[in-house]
């Protein structure tokens, strides 16, 4: 079993929660749930939809078939019904074109009204989708009162009857039910769950207290997340004036001794840029959330990208250490949240997180969140008399205090320094400190996960960070057309392990995937191996891939 | 006067210049403040004023040209047991850093801001500085600067910021004391020290000033906040010192204290498992 | 009423939204400057009222978010014959754009600024903004805003800026008036524009506004400083629309003229081979 | 005849002045002369010097070899006495080591309180130095007239007095003039200009009328320039509040119609980093230059570096195309700004300047200026009734209209945007777009100039930038050696020239020198070509590199 839905209105309408019930319904009932969603720059109006796919076994990406669309309004039906080959469209519909689809005219703000509010246009909707699919209504009446209970009886009566009535016309219309089978679990203990709230909540199970941020999308969602527990778990959530601002917040807390964080996207990234440098001077351990979105510029606010790879990589002038870390999916994110908080103390540099909005919106169903990675507990060193903020050291790392812990002092500084940490000229100390700083980038390839290796002998599809999921689709695709597909795939593309030269001369057919132009992952492979990627697959439309979308592509590369 | 805030970092500063007494003053103050060392928190930007952190025995956090206030600001945060100031130039905190000085003045973290104001760019030497006199004349501009000065106390009290204080460099005595009140002070106390810079500012010299300044009488009311703004105009034949204004408004710290409960930010040890087992019937 | 401003890309904002009025107020304005499209520039930064200058006919620089005033400043300067209005959202202007607003107000270009200030982030969502009143609870700020509201006429005041005014989109024909004084006073002129946003704000609603707003009397002098600092700290039961300040000094592209002796910085056209052979011998 | 003099002493004391002073008699003699600064970011105290180098022949690089100090206190003895070999000391010392040089103690100060104001020390010293050279004083009489004939009599005669008493004192010591054979010339046409002068004199040449910028070390000194020429040419020069207004003032002038630029050094840059994505996305022409100092962060803001080389080519979020020129000296510098004005207005791009405090502070001689690169006069559309500013073009520019100039309006907006500038949300217009604007890369190859070629089949040095004028030298010691040593110097790092493999792969033994720690043109080369390069020579000290490390580096890497 595996179905596709799609919801589609103008911002404002309600697309989300018709969505958002929908894909509760369905996990409560135990299946696997996958959604998507579309919207644009813009609070009201235009044109936005959620895509929900749905399966009795994990999924881990959107496909391009629609099996049902749901209309809100016209404008849905008018860009989407020729994307439903064999299944159904609801709504209140002027049919203007021949179709494959059957169409079953519903008018769930009529019926709404009907009933005495059209603001339960929505509920009609899902009952009208339950009715048609077969499903038990249960769980969503359960929804119905854990959501609706506060706000006193009539509304929840009146949400339920919408929910009937939906349900009602559609199962009047004649259609039988579209599954056949159905579950009769309505309690499943599955979660979903997107890339934002995993973000945030791998920062508060990595002890992070200090989240500051000025809002943008996609990161705002992790924002909010932070604040909204805030005090639950004790942790500041400040909104700063600029980005500037929220950086040299965070890099402030962490020299305090807080664990600290910061995100953005791609534009407040750039002002960033010195703070980057700033952290890595001071060897203050600092994350930072690099959500993607195209650009150049404010380019499509909402819209998923890969663009900012390179970037990050490179951002600040001259030259220190930092990882980078793209976290493939929701349960990753969170994992990968907790190893960038114990990497960036570790190490004190910066640990940058690129997630995209295709990451941060989009919702994985799991059934329990596999928490492999711990958060490390502080490893302060005692501020004694002697204290000596960046001792020369073996490996780079020297011991970090915190100031007001001990008789000795912490003496950060953005300039080049002495042991002590206060500024110098002595040039011959400045070769030594980049020495030391430059150093550990050693340590650092021991420390970084290795890609995600499935063999397959006929090619390997490689990617990084969102595009994982798709491409493990792909592959199984592929493998059922008999063509035995690897993958190897990317979380952290920075530094590289230092065996991935001899890894990439052993992979075979390498076909690199990647959301953006330049192909940016195949350019800092090929710096760093000396081989040639010649095969790629790029998208760069705004929108993540579909599954039969890059299944097309790559027979194009590959024949 | 040696203090145990003296330390052994060697000077940059020209012989002479302003920011000397801006040291004295500030390890005096806080010897008589009683502070420690090492509960103390010296956080600046970059300038010539931006280094004096340096010579103070206390913990130093020079950060980036602009950026003091939000740093100490978060330091604070985190840590309120120590007594944070955030510490620069006119063209740090006025120019670079012009819009945290702003939002942190609408924040009211409990931290102080000394700004050492010689009017002028140091440490590149010389160009006009947001509080440059009109006609000030540099070599970046030879026409004379045509701005208007930037009125760091108007622009204080017009946002109610907490406390708001002028001293002058040359008075080391008065510095202290108005150094010591803002420190007390709890909430965001803005002390804006005029500073002759001998090599760059031949207008606006020691004696330049010394024909000037002036204290606030005791007929002001320091909790005016119009009388405030209204001495906070006089730039002339007099230049007004003292505490023009004083507020009592919610701490930023303590409100994070009501709302959240917690003490501080350091690290506290948590069961992660546990919380991750109370989250997930959220995501249901 | 249609004007030749109109144009026919497609609006995304709100319906009701109070950035309507800001536009059709802003349309008759200008007709009634007679001004023409051709020779007008929108600046605006990214927000929900920077999506403005997009449904005028008019030339348009779209920028970045906070970083219009700049990108006006230099447009004004390069070519003084153009009418250069700079026009976003108050988190853009006031908060990540702050430091810009500051300092053109000291270097008085001839541009005006006009904020649809609706107190709180409207395309992301609904964060509070630097105007948005203590205890103002959004997803962000779950236990209400904690900083104290950034009142941008007294800011303004308090740096002298040339013009100073507020309006409400609410009432077009009060706002006509005040967007005319202000694209016709010479220098830099801050219209402070109090916008209900229907998504966001549930506080501060048309209603909420019309129960407040008053325009300032005959009594109220906008030549005196003092005066109009006083009125600007009102705010609650009654909030006060109309020029606040007003205060002829001398203007950027007027003093670049003077000093430079150009009309505008568009391309001259010069000897270069001359020019380089005039300057070898200063380098000797 | 190959020269070196350095001249040391406490900030504020007045090496400058001296060094100055003596530059410029050297040069109107008829030497070329060459000169570094070494400095501390202070304003008093601490230790500067300047070193500068003659000889009959042009020079392009500092060498290690002093044969002349001037001690303008006693710090400068006891740092740098040991580096000269057999030459000569200058300075009331006092002599603490065995030294092979010739030490003759000279109190400037004295001398000049003797003779009434201890101020002449300098001009003591000047004239003391000519003296032990055994060159004329009249040139230096007659700069002395022309820098203080406003000042009055009095301190002409002064300065004049002081110069000769250094000159006697010198000569009654009883050492022969150094120089055997002295130049009668005192008037030569010679010019002695640093990069950044040059930088400014090529802006102004190009046509700039705005400039906009933020102080900041090294490249404050074009800021200065430009305000000096400022009321000459009619150019508005503003020193912007930040960095973020320095660029987005300059973006505004450009849209305009002015031709505009601005400077900084990496931190600075840090912050132009978001209005350098706005310049590409307007498709606003902008010349950016960045003066390199070593970082991270703050660093060593008085010093040099070429760190920022894979930062300024990656700097923003998404992708776009942009150039990227180093200079590699003055009179280079000068006609690079011409040709980045040309480049930024042909293909409607950001260009990017990457010069470092070596260029920026170093003096070089030319008898006179080759003045290649001329300025295009602009090419505006004009702006019809139906002008679009972003019409689809098949090399990807479209005409640019200046507001104001005609009945079509010029719409510029940093959102993704259909051809007449307005914000879309329009997926495929966005794909149209971007391929539009990558598009350019491919006509820009072709305007990028080729590297520097000198043939050599033992070994080719490869640079980048300011490093020019120390590879050419080193070479031609190789050269005298018998190793036949090639040069392949690039001036264009971004883009590369499309044939750049077939280059590399044909260029005999490339050794890579960098001012960096990383190798980083090393680094874009391997990206670029898949080959690799193991042999590099990497210095990360601050100072420039002198000919003899050079050298000896050189043999390290290839033995
Ligand atoms: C982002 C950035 N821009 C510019 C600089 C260069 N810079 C260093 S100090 C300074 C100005 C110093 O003036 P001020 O803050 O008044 O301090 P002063 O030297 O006068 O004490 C500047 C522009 C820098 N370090 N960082
Ligand atoms: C550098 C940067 N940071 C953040 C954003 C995201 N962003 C877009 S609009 C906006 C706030 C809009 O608020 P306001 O300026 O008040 O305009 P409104 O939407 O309320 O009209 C933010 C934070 C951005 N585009 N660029
Ligand atoms: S340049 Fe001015 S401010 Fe800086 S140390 Fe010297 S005198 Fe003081
Ligand atoms: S979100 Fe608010 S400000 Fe934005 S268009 Fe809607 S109502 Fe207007
Ligand atoms: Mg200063
Ligand atoms: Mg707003």
């Amino acid at each position: 079993m595996d179905y596709s839905l799609k919801i589609g209105g103008a911002a404002g309408q309600g697309v989300q929660t018709v969505a958002d019930s929908l894909s509760r319904v369905f996990l409560r009932q135990g299946y696997f749930v996958f959604t998507t969603k579309d919207y644009q720059s813009r609070v009201r109006g235009g044109h936005t939809f959620t895509q929900i796919r749905i399966a009795g076994n994990p999924l881990s990406a959107m496909r391009e078939r629609v099996d049902l669309l749901v209309c809100l309004n016209q404008e849905t039906f008018d860009r989407h019904a020729t994307e439903v080959q064999e299944g159904f469209i609801l709504g209140a519909l002027e049919k203007n074109q021949e179709l494959s689809a059957t169409v079953i005219p519903v008018d769930f703000k009529k019926i709404a009204q009907d009933l005495g509010n059209q603001i339960y246009a929505n509920m009609v909707a899902v009952g009208a989708v339950l009715g048609l699919l077969g499903l038990e209504i249960s769980s969503m009446e359960k929804l119905i009162h854990k959501y609706f209970d506060k706000k006193g009886k009539d509304v929840v009566e009146s949400n339920l009857s919408a929910l009937v009535a939906g349900k009602s016309v559609v199962e009047s219309s004649g259609h039988p039910p579209v599954f056949k089978e159905v579950r009769k679990d309505d309690d499943n203990k599955n979660i979903l769950i997107n890339g934002n709230d995993a973000i945030g909540l791998g920062a508060v199970l990595a002890g992070c207290s200090f989240y500051s941020a000025y809002p943008m999308t996609p990161s705002s969602g992790v924002l909010n997340f932070m604040a909204s527990r805030s005090r639950e778990y004790g942790i500041v959530v400040e909104q700063a004036e600029d980005e500037i601002a929220a950086l040299n917040m965070a890099i402030g807390a962490s020299y305090a001794g807080a664990r600290a964080m910061t995100g953005t996207s791609g534009g407040g990234f750039c002002l960033m840029v010195e703070g980057l440098g700033l952290a890595a001077m001071t060897e203050t351990p600092i994350v930072v959330l690099n959500g993607q979105r195209p650009g150049p510029s404010t380019g499509l606010p909402t819209r998923t990208s890969q663009g900012d790879l390179e970037f990050v990589i490179h951002a600040s002038h001259d030259e220190f250490p930092r990882f980078v870390l793209a976290p493939r999916e929701p349960e990753d994110a969170l994992n990968t949240v907790i190893r960038a908080f114990n990497l960036a103390e570790r190490f004190q540099v910066p640990v940058i997180i690129l997630s995209d909005q295709y990451l941060a919106d989009s919702e994985w169903t799991y059934a329990e969140i596999a928490f492999n990675e711990s958060a490390d507990p502080p490893a302060f060193a005692e501020a004694l008399d002697d204290y000596k903020r960046y001792r020369i050291s073996k490996n780079g790392v020297s011991p970090r205090a915190v100031p007001g812990t001990g008789p000795g002092l912490v003496i950060a500084d953005s300039d080049e320094h002495d042991q002590t940490g206060h500024i110098t000229e002595d040039l011959s100390v400045r070769v030594e400190m980049q020495e030391k700083r430059m150093r550990k980038f050693d340590d650092m390839r021991n420390w970084v996960r290795s890609p995600l290796k499935k063999e397959g002998e006929d090619l390997t599809l490689v990617g990084w960070g969102s595009t994982y999921g798709i491409l493990l689709e792909a592959r199984e695709h592929l493998m059922n057309q008999g063509i035995h597909a690897g993958l190897y795939h990317f979380t952290d593309v920075f530094p590289f392990p230092s065996d991935i030269r001899e890894t990439f001369e052993a992979l075979p057919n390498p076909v690199i995937v990647e959301g953006n132009y330049l192909g940016q992952l195949a350019r800092l492979l090929e710096r760093e191996t000396g081989l040639r990627f010649p095969r790629r697959v790029n998208t760069y439309n705004g929108r993540p891939m579909l599954v039969e979308e890059l299944l097309h592509r790559l027979e194009e590369v590959t024949k | 006067m040696s203090t145990i805030f003296d330390n052994k970092v060697e000077n940059a500063w020209c012989p002479g210049c302003g920011n000397f007494g801006i040291q004295n003053a500030m390890k005096r103050a806080f010897s008589e403040l009683n502070l420690e060392p090492r509960n103390v928190v010296l956080v600046s930007g970059i300038g010539q004023a931006a280094k004096a952190p340096h010579y103070v025995n206390t913990n130093v956090f020079n950060g980036l040209h602009g950026r003091a206030v939000p740093v100490a600001f978060a330091i604070k945060t985190v840590n309120p047991a120590l007594t944070v100031i955030a510490e620069s130039g006119d063209g740090c905190m006025y120019g670079e850093g012009g819009n945290h000085l702003l939002h942190n003045i609408r924040r009211n973290p409990d931290i102080t801001v000394m700004v050492h104001n010689n009017q002028v760019y140091g440490l590149t030497k010389g160009q006009s500085s947001p509080t440059s006199e009109e006609g000030f004349v540099t070599k970046t501009q030879p026409s004379g600067n045509i701005s208007r000065p930037f009125n760091p106390l108007s622009f204080a009290i017009s946002q109610d910021a907490s406390f708001v204080a002028r001293a002058f460099s040359g008075d080391i005595d008065g510095l202290v004391r108005l150094l010591k009140e803002a420190i007390r002070w709890k909430g965001f106390s803005l002390i804006d020290i005029l500073q002759p810079c001998v090599s760059f500012n031949k207008v606006n010299t020691y004696a330049w000033y010394r024909k000037r300044i002036e204290y606030l009488d005791e007929a002001h009311d320091p909790e005016n906040r119009l009388q405030a703004f209204e001495r906070s105009l006089e730039w002339g034949e007099r230049i007004l010192l003292g505490i023009f204004y004083r507020k009592k408004r919610p701490v930023y710290q303590e409100r994070v204290k009501e709302n959240l409960g917690v003490e501080d930010l350091l690290y506290r040890g948590f069961e992660s498992e546990n919380i991750l087992q109370g989250e997930l019937p959220r995501f249901r």
